[in-house]
């Protein structure tokens, strides 16, 4: 079988899913098989951004201009785009930034501005057509897989689209939302990484960002419900979904309120 | 289950330490599986002494039915898919297991399951696992918070002929020990006392006093066709708008829930397929999708599909998708409860 | 002659670097460090206490435990908390997982390449088949390690301010301390074999910065130390480290008031606290005859002998958990606190003040990358200007090996 | 004990583009499948998953339509699984269980008039029971079939349209015209109602399927019917035909609904209480109208 061609692309992120995925873990060796590393920075010098790719991955948040002009050049030389990781796929950290005004969050990092060009931070498909999101801060290792042998096999990719609480439910835990109180946003968030907070005692901070049609004015009700604050409600919210419509209604049935 | 000989269905009183001594002396052939105290909850689990029970538990989040019979995650076929594709088909794993403590309500909802499991079609997993299983049962003694079995005749106390094996009925020091299946008569060897009629009354007291404590109700015979009629009731839109997160919570500890995906996963190499069985939930935004359009795409429509399976669509059937458990109130993040839904929509109809 | 580095790849996140050359002589390098900014630092304005550590471990991907750990430390000082034995021990097992994780991946896929002069680990491959096969068993095993605190190898959940809200089970922990055990002669071999290759010659003269700790190899805390007689508690470092802004870069860099560039790393803290190594890892590492140094290369062999330290000592503190006492209760107060930790590639500071309800009012986090801005600027002048009549194409290699040598995290440096 | 949820393995021995993106896949398997019009096979392929697909040609317990037990099914590509199968080729293997559900109650039909509405791919369940009828010309009373498709790109069969026309009256339909020179099946020849005519006589309409039913004498009380389509086309023809007089036991639909397992376990195709894929997809129009969450 000829090797597809890869291409992995970094955004305003953390380099993680570059790196998470330099290790496909337990799948080095099939994956190389698979695949031919066209551009993978962190991997390899003498890469080309040029393409074409059969499978472009991207991460990070979409923040400055010069990385919108770029990421529709790789959509168009790629067959399919997956966007990987929350930064990509929601926005993530980088756009808490955009829950205040920006410019007094670059002043505080800098003096002196005239070098910086940020741009309102947002997810890839903002601004071009996404093929799947592989969810996830770090992303979901089963979506990852999932994507890359759906191009490898011509098939759609299946990526689930139901809440945390189910992963926690299938799993056992005990849910800490009702037994211990704790502000858990697993019912509003999207499936992928098993539970894993509810699993290690804790809310979950909806790290995989809101699920389908989330209704997370209604989790916002509840938390109020629980006496939490209004901003701690607001934070809830904007950790990782401040760039998503779902959780944006919850904060502005905040304000209203 | 199967074709049983006529067995002796005796009544005997046998004294709680020696009844748990025998249990443990089933440890060498069976697994045991009961009530377990973890932090405030009780959860069914694996037990390697009976001493490990918490016998006296008001209820636990998931059923011991859908964690031991019907599994979450179950692996059904392997595809080799190198050259001509083979499928390796999973033998059902059986290990002979004994649940002890069930209540009444989770026996209800395993006979529930075995109508989708044990019907036209036959789920070779769960038939194996089973057949394999002996259940006790156990009367209830204390009255949860969300508890309405009383009203759909699924406890506090277990009238069900078959299905399962042996029911106990807490009598302070001993228990009320009843054989229900042939399997149960030939494994029990404590004489104990055979109870008599005295102490078949004292049962019923005790049954009558467990359902005077029930705070939570629902009147089924008023049910009637009346969710049919009101299928556009606004508690519907209202409920689902105002406090339904379609996190699928109530699906999930619902005992009689038995819905599943199967799904399938290719290893990275792509030489192998598994396919597996887990649970799903119509609460689920894609539950209903087809291409063109989504059944369910209303959150409305979807929290309907919950209750109404649950107290109406009793054509599937023929019995109520409830055992009034309650634990879809007490589990649903944010309180929503079917038995107000219900009480809503019958005063609007009187 | 104009040479632009635009291309560095494997190094954590953006950067180039533009040198010019006119009649044999260097007249200008600069490193352009152009990460896109993320702000961090201006958005945790306004966020609460208890999302710090999750929000700033997404400044590295790589590091994430060395940022959470040392917020969650600057809270937690200005609280006024002091965590128990247990937590410490904990969060250490945590931070030298971590270490063992970013050092393999930077020997092995990031630094390795260079020396036989191919572009990646998947050209090394054919080749080097036993190496990489140890390389994965030992990352394997060293993501286990933060998986089993943590949740997950990367942006672990458990940690929180106060301590952890999980702890894994005995028999779990046996199991790691085995595997661990049980790699001892990968880590000896990865010395081995990083103590072969072939490394530049260059001198160095700045000052090398790390923790130094009491009879322990320092991590998550200890006196900030120099080669050149600093010795400062943590909460002095505010009075001795100055960051600046740099016109042509995204990414600060910091100096030592009145004494200029330093290094911080693996060499540093070698060169530091050589003293407190595990004995295996300082015979192993006498015996191939490296006490330090300063030459920034020999950054990769101090990431060796840390490799074969970090995995016994991981061992050793594992089989010290007693399991309890993994979580304090603490009052929310106002105030300010300030941390410190060595971080894989080096020292890392945070800082933040927060109002009576923990909101944080002021935030600011130096980086390991940011430390070494300056000195990895210097460095590269020197070694182009003792390198001037390389032919172009081995000059750019070795200024990119150089900047490798470093470890930098351009991610890290702008956040 | 086998597990009903065992995938089988057919091979493909035809292909036929039928459609804009609908093809007809010819399987066979090692034994002859036999089932009843109007029944459905889950059709898949390991890593992609399941489908519930109707089968548009079949072998038929005393009858055969297709001698070699061999089957069809016609399929168009609407997502995972339908699109993985748009590039097979023949001699491709894939998977199938079933046949399972309760399909047309053709019996009932004998010695009636016969309506058979259909919109879209909604004809490929009902062509097992235009077989039938072929087949059996002589044990039904007048046949009718009023087909309408989004424009003639859309529809299936038209090939084979020539040769039911000897048997049973046709009525065709698109909601819009399209480009005939594109058309997977010249030739077209402009003219006649519509704007168009083609090889059969009757000639295309243009307009909803609802609007045909005026078209044909319907004797309400002596007359079956069968429908299969868009649920909502479905309500529409269902309501017309009882404005035409017919009994709501008479009429038969089909329903579509998501399935993963086709034996009524997974609960995803249920429609208040009933299993689609047990209980229909074909069912009296009576049993199913105005259930919630449905069209009709
Ligand atoms: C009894 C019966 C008989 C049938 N007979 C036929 C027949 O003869 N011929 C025929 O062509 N069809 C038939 N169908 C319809 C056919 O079953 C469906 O079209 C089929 O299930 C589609 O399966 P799929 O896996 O290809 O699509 P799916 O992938 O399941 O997609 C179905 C729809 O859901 C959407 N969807 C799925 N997953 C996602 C996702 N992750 N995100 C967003 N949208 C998503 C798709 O876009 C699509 O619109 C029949 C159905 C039934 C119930
Ligand atoms: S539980 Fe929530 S915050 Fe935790 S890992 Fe999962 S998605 Fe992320
Ligand atoms: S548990 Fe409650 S909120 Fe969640 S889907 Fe069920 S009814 Fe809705
Ligand atoms: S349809 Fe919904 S309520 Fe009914 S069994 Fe399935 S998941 Fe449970």
């Amino acid at each position: 079988m000829n090797k597809l061609r890869l291409g992995f692309f970094k955004y305003s992120c953390c380099m993680g899913c570059s790196y998470f995925f330099a290790y496909v873990h337990k799948h080095v060796p099939e994956v190389l098989a698979s695949f031919d590393f066209v551009f993978i920075k962190l991997l390899s010098s003498k890469g080309t951004p040029e393409g074409p790719f059969d499978i472009a991955l991207v991460e990070g948040a979409i923040t400055e201009a010069w990385q919108v002009d770029e990421l529709k050049m790789i959509r168009e030389q790629s067959k399919k785009l997956f966007a990987i990781g929350s930064c990509a796929v929601i926005g993530g950290i980088p756009a808490i930034k955009a829950t205040t005004p920006e410019l007094d969050v670059e002043k505080r990092v800098y003096k002196n501005l005239s070098s910086i060009h940020s741009i309102k931070p947002h997810a890839v498909d903002a601004y071009v057509k996404v093929d799947g999101y592989i969810r996830g801060c770090p992303p979901a290792e089963r979506d990852l897989y999932e994507a890359l042998t759906s191009v490898l096999t011509g098939r759609k990719p299946d990526f689930p689209q139901y809440s945390i609480c189910i992963e926690c439910k299938l799993k056992g835990n005990i849910c800490v939302l009702i037994a211990d109180n704790m502000p858990c946003m697993g019912p509003v968030t999207n499936a992928g990484c098993g539970a894993l907070c509810p699993s290690m005692n804790r809310a979950c901070y909806s790290c995989f960002g809101p699920m389908k049609q989330a209704n997370s004015p209604a989790l916002a009700k509840k938390f109020k419900a629980m006496g939490i604050s209004r901003d701690d409600i607001i934070r809830k919210f904007t950790e990782f979904g401040a760039d998503t419509i779902e959780f944006r209604k919850a904060v502005e049935m905040v304000y209203e309120d | 289950m199967t074709g049983e000989r006529t067995f002796q269905k005796f009544k005997r009183l046998i004294p709680k330490k020696a009844f748990l001594l025998w249990l443990d002396s089933l440890r060498k052939d069976y697994k045991l599986i009961g009530p377990v105290k973890t932090g405030n909850h009780a959860v069914f689990k694996e037990v390697d002494s009976s001493e490990e029970l918490f016998m006296e538990y008001g209820t636990t989040m998931l059923s011991p039915g859908k964690l031991f019979l019907y599994k979450p995650n179950e692996e059904l076929f392997r595809f080799a898919m190198s050259g001509k594709i083979t499928i390796d088909e999973i033998a059902p794993i059986a290990e002979k297991q004994i649940i002890i403590g069930v209540h009444p309500c989770d026996v209800n909802a395993i006979l529930y399951l075995d109508r989708t499991f044990l019907g036209t079609f036959r789920d070779p997993h769960y038939e194996a696992r089973r057949k394999n299983t002996l259940i006790i049962s156990l009367n209830c003694t204390r009255v949860s918070e969300n508890c309405f079995c009383s009203s759909v005749g699924a406890g506090p106390f277990l009238h069900a002929a078959s299905g399962y094996d042996m029911l106990l009925t807490d009598f302070e020091s001993e228990y009320l020990v009843e054989i229900k299946s042939r399997k149960a008569e030939e494994l029990f060897g404590l004489e104990g006392r055979s109870a008599g009629r005295d102490e078949m009354r004292l049962k019923a007291e005790k049954e009558k006093s467990m359902k005077s404590k029930f705070k939570k109700a629902i009147n089924v015979s008023g049910l009637d066709n009346i969710f049919a009629e009101n299928m556009d009731h606004p508690i519907w839109q209202q409920t689902a708008e105002d406090k339904c997160l379609s996190c699928a919570n109530c699906v999930m500890v619902c005992p009689t829930c038995f819905c599943y995906d199967l799904r399938d996963e290719m290893s990275m190499d792509l030489k192998t397929v598994t396919r597996y069985r887990c649970f799903d939930a119509c609460q689920d935004i894609m539950f209903a999708e087809v291409h063109g359009g989504n059944f369910r795409q209303r959150r409305a429509a979807r929290l309907r599909q919950f209750v109404t399976h649950k107290l109406d669509q009793t054509n599937q059937y023929g019995v109520f998708g409830t055992v009034g458990c309650g634990r879809c109130i007490t589990w649903c993040p944010t309180g929503i409860d079917l038995t107000e839904i219900t009480r809503e929509i019958q005063k609007f109809k009187s | 002659m104009k040479i632009d580095i635009n291309y560095i790849a494997r190094v954590e996140g953006e950067s180039s670097v533009k040198l010019e050359i006119e009649g044999g002589k260097l007249k200008e390098l600069k490193l352009n460090i152009w990460e896109p900014p993320r702000f961090f630092e201006g958005f945790l304005v306004g966020r609460k206490f208890d999302e710090v550590p999750d929000i700033v471990a997404r400044i590295c991907g790589i590091c994430p435990v060395s940022h959470m750990t040392t917020a969650i430390r600057a809270i937690e000082n200005a609280f006024g908390l002091t965590p128990s034995p247990e937590v410490k021990r904990i969060r250490k097992i945590l931070s030298l997982s971590q270490i063992l994780s970013s050092h393999l991946a930077h020997l092995y896929v990031l630094a390795l390449p260079d020396y036989f002069r191919l572009n990646s680990i998947v050209e090394m491959l054919p080749h080097f088949e036993k190496e990489i096969k140890r390389f994965l068993r030992l990352k394997e095993a060293a993501n286990s390690i933060t998986a089993l605190f943590g949740g997950r190898a990367l942006h672990p959940v458990s940690m929180v301010v106060g301590g952890f809200t999980k702890v894994p089970s005995k028999t779990d922990i046996e199991k790691a301390v085995k595997e661990l055990e049980s790699l001892h002669g990968d880590a000896l071999e990865t010395l081995k074999m990083v103590s072969e290759l072939k490394y530049p010659a260059l001198e160095n003269h700045a000052e090398f910065v790390a923790l130094k700790g009491e009879g322990e190899y320092a991590i998550n805390e200890g006196a900030v130390s120099s080669t050149k007689g600093l010795n400062i508690k943590e909460h002095e470092y505010a009075f001795y480290f100055i960051e600046d802004e740099v016109p042509y870069s995204n990414a600060k860099r910091t100096i030592i008031k009145d004494r200029g560039s330093l290094m911080a790393g693996a060499l540093s803290r070698i060169n530091l606290g050589f003293d407190n190594l595990l004995p295996d890892a300082k015979k192993a590492s006498e015996d191939i005859g490296f006490k330090g140094g300063s030459n920034p290369f020999l950054n990769n062999l101090a990431q060796a002998v840390e490799i074969v330290h970090a995995l016994q000592e991981c061992a050793i503190l594992l089989r010290g958990l007693s399991l309890k006492d993994y979580f304090a209760d603490f009052k929310v107060r106002e105030g300010a606190g300030s941390a410190l930790t060595e971080a894989p590639r080096g020292m890392l500071y945070h800082h933040y003040e927060m109002d009576r309800r923990g909101i944080i009012t002021k935030a600011n986090i130096v980086t390991p990358t940011a430390h070494n801005f300056l000195n990895l600027e210097e460095s590269l002048k020197k070694l182009v200007t003792e390198n001037i009549d390389k032919p172009e194409d081995e000059l750019i290699l070795t200024c990119e090996m150089l900047v490798r040598a470093y470890d930098p995290c351009f991610s890290c440096s702008v956040h | 004990m086998k597990n009903p949820l065992k995938p089988i393995k057919a091979i493909i021995k035809g292909i036929r583009p039928e459609a804009e993106g609908v093809k007809t896949y010819t399987l066979s398997t090692e034994f002859p499948f036999v089932a009843e019009p109007g029944q459905f096979n889950m059709i898949g392929y390991p890593g992609v998953g399941e489908a519930p697909i109707s089968l548009s040609a079949i072998m038929q317990v005393g009858d055969s339509t297709l001698r070699d037990g061999s089957f069809k099914h016609t399929i168009k590509s609407v997502g995972r699984v339908t699109d993985f199968l748009k590039d097979f080729k023949k001699g491709d293997e894939l998977f199938f269980r079933g046949p399972y559900g309760r399909g047309w109650p053709v019996k009932k039909a004998e010695k009636k008039d016969v309506l058979i509405v259909a919109g879209g791919v909604g004809l490929a369940p009902l062509r097992p029971v235009i077989q039938i009828v072929l087949n059996q010309r002589e044990s039904f009373g007048d046949v009718s079939l009023i087909y309408g498709a989004r424009n003639e790109k859309n529809m299936l069969f038209m090939n084979e349209f020539k040769i039911w026309e000897k048997d049973i009256s046709l009525y065709i339909t698109v909601d819009e015209v399209s480009d005939v020179s594109k058309s997977p099946h010249p030739p077209f020849t402009k003219g006649g109602q519509g704007g168009i005519t083609k090889e059969w006589s009757g000639g295309i309409n243009v307009g909803l399927v609802t609007d045909l039913l005026d078209r044909v004498k319907i004797q309400p009380e002596r007359t079956i019917a069968f429908v299969c389509g868009p649920e909502i086309m479905m309500r529409f023809v269902c309501r017309g035909l009882i404005m035409h007089g017919m009994l709501q036991s008479s009429l038969y639909v089909s329903l579509e609904r998501r399935m993963k397992c086709g034996i009524a376990q997974c609960g995803h195709c249920q429609h208040s209480g009933l299993f689609v894929c047990k209980d229909g997809p074909v069912f009296s129009y009576k049993e199913v109208r105005g259930l919630p969450d449905g069209a009709l």
